[in-house]
């Protein structure tokens, strides 16, 4: 199995609060036979391209399951006043605390990006005089990491075991970018090898569509979705272009 | 025009915080001018001299102010000349934080000192990699350990962090809004849908644009269709 | 005062060449403008330019000017102003500890009691002066003689190594085992490495690339102001 973490994968959480948002429903009174469905059969792609990201998927699964097994149960669990204790709460709990931090991520992409905008001097230091060697600030962190590298460097075979795919990422990133020179195409299309006929695999597809996320990662791609359910476009990002929009759009007018 | 030549604390501010690579701190300022001129200063007229200096780039349309990071002064570029820099160095935004990066960062620098387990639980996810990225990139470090079970690391952001991301001090981070505040605001769908979604992040202008990242609910149509017929 | 908001050719200037890390050519500069501004601008208008900048400098007593060097522009804190650069640098500059300290450092702290031939053969090179240095600074001390033949000497690290570097206890160093997953995640095999290179998370655009691949890191404050008296 060809494993790579999907970075942009941001995980079970977010994906009900996706499920939340996009049915519009009450956080405090979550449908979890309904969303459950919806998540396992999320989680059921998930298995076939990440192998790793989708163990955190799983074990948030057993936790929506238990949570429905427990809502049928005929007489609920009751905190020491006597009240009943909605399996949901807990989970409830995370998801909002969950919704405060990703608040926060977004403060803190702004100060980022404002002080992205604000250059310094950028080898004030080389401009001084000259310092004979580089040298380096050190915290504890950084033991560790000399003596990982120095650890790496005495000789002792590595082995790696890899089932290799007969398409590579690399091989499937030139692919994309030779579909869409010429313009919008569908990925669905791309995936298919081109043209009509060709066999495909879903080995196939899939490395294509890592080969995607990693080119859409490095803006070189942008994706828009809206043309179709079942279907994204795909197209080049210009050169100039890069980071003005988003690469990811979602674009109902087109 | 004042005659700057009068105050030899300004010109060593000056001097050293244009010749830093890193932010420095007014008391060090103010030890170094003692150390040279054998004048005594104090962190107060620093801090005055710096507002002095400030005003005169502002006044002179300098190109640069001195900024307050990660408790010291280090000299920036002002804003609005962003897009002359980026072009001139070719910036791309392909640099930025990764979602799940920022979103880790943040939990760590508002729980700190914060275990990776705490991190796991409130993100949902294993965070290795991510904490990995952020130890890399120096904006997270090991504080030391936790005397919790099993004595687990606890980790910390690093003045690089603030340094990074133009903030003065840890004191100074924006707090995270309350649970009843986020929900009370009448806002709150329309904040989530920004959370959320791509298109709400696209027109939403007081918030940055979205670090390039798909949302997970794009893969998972992209690849079902696929797969049906593979 | 002139009204430097009116030109935005000489803000350009001072922007670029504040931020830039190698000499900037009139005529790169003179392009640039062209290109953001979409107004044609001369080498001799950025010459013109670059004077009226350094006159500026001149009559505010600025700390800096703008350098005409063979290949382009500079800007450097003018000569009057050394003995205070070297007063400061020089100080800050001894508190860091060199790359080749930290890995005899760390060796030493792993596994201790070690010999310096055993050091020598982990880092691959001769030791004597890192351990010299790291004796000096009483952060590593003789701890008696090994029982192998010529019966070296074996070294171990100090109750002042641990407190400089926050650390309680030797077992309080992370494990190997804990560096392993932080650093070496098995499932990161060369493929993926590839893969992921690509998301280089740093925003690398103000760092210049360390040479050894060691990434800029911060000392804790103790270790700053504790390595004066080392």
């Amino acid at each position: 199995m060809y494993r790579v973490r999907l970075d942009q994968f941001e995980g079970p959480l977010d994906l009900l609060l996706f499920f939340i948002r996009r049915d519009e429903l009450d956080v405090f009174d979550i449908p979890i036979a309904q969303i459950t469905d919806e998540y396992l059969s999320y989680v059921s792609v998930l298995e076939q391209v990440d192998l790793d990201a989708a163990a955190d998927f799983i074990y948030m699964a057993s936790i929506l399951i238990s949570i429905k097994a427990k809502m049928l149960l005929p007489r609920p669990d009751l905190d020491e006043d006597g009240h009943e204790i909605d399996p949901r709460r807990e989970l409830v709990d995370r998801l909002l605390a969950y919704m405060r931090y990703k608040e926060a991520a977004l403060h803190l992409e702004v100060l980022h990006e404002d002080r992205r905008r604000q250059y310094v001097r950028s080898t004030a230091e080389r401009d001084r005089f000259e310092i004979e060697s580089v040298e380096y600030r050190v915290s504890l962190f950084d033991l560790v990491k000399v003596l990982k590298d120095v650890l790496s460097e005495t000789p002792e075979p590595a082995r790696h075991e890899v089932d290799r795919y007969e398409y590579s990422v690399e091989e499937q990133r030139a692919h994309l970018l030779a579909a869409v020179t010429s313009g919008l195409r569908s990925f669905r299309e791309i995936a298919r090898g081109g043209s009509p006929g060709t066999a495909t695999s879903k080995a196939f597809v899939i490395v294509t569509f890592l080969a995607l996320l990693d080119l859409v990662q490095q803006q070189q791609l942008r994706v828009r979705l809206g043309m179709s359910p079942e279907d994204f476009d795909v197209e080049m990002v210009r050169a100039g272009e890069a980071g003005s929009p988003l690469p990811l759009r979602d674009d109902p007018d087109e | 025009m004042e005659d700057a030549f009068r105050s030899p604390l300004r010109r060593t501010i000056e001097a050293i915080v244009f010749a830093s690579d890193e932010p420095v701190t007014a008391s060090a300022l103010a030890k170094l001018h003692a150390h040279v001129f054998g004048d005594p200063a104090s962190k107060e007229d620093v801090e005055s001299e710096v507002a002095t200096l400030n005003r005169e780039y502002q006044d002179a349309g300098r190109a640069f102010r001195i900024r307050s990071w990660a408790e010291g002064y280090r000299m920036a570029t002002v804003q609005e000349l962003a897009p002359v820099l980026h072009a001139h160095f070719q910036r791309t935004d392909s640099k930025r934080l990764s979602r799940s990066l920022m979103e880790t960062l943040a939990i760590i620098a508002y729980r700190q000192p914060v275990t990776k387990p705490e991190v796991d639980h409130v993100r949902g996810v294993n965070s290795d990699y991510a904490l990995r990225k952020l130890l890399d990139a120096d904006f997270v470090t090991i504080l030391g350990r936790s005397d919790a079970v099993g004595r687990p690391l606890v980790y910390g952001t690093t003045d690089a962090f603030l340094e990074r991301f133009g903030i003065r001090a840890l004191d100074d981070l924006p707090k995270p809004r309350e649970i009843e505040e986020l929900l009370n605001d009448p806002a709150f769908n329309t904040e989530r849908a920004a959370l959320l979604s791509a298109d709400g992040l696209a027109d939403t202008s007081e918030q940055a644009p979205r670090p390039g990242g798909m949302p997970p609910f794009a893969v998972a149509d992209g690849i079902v269709s696929e797969s049906d017929d593979a």
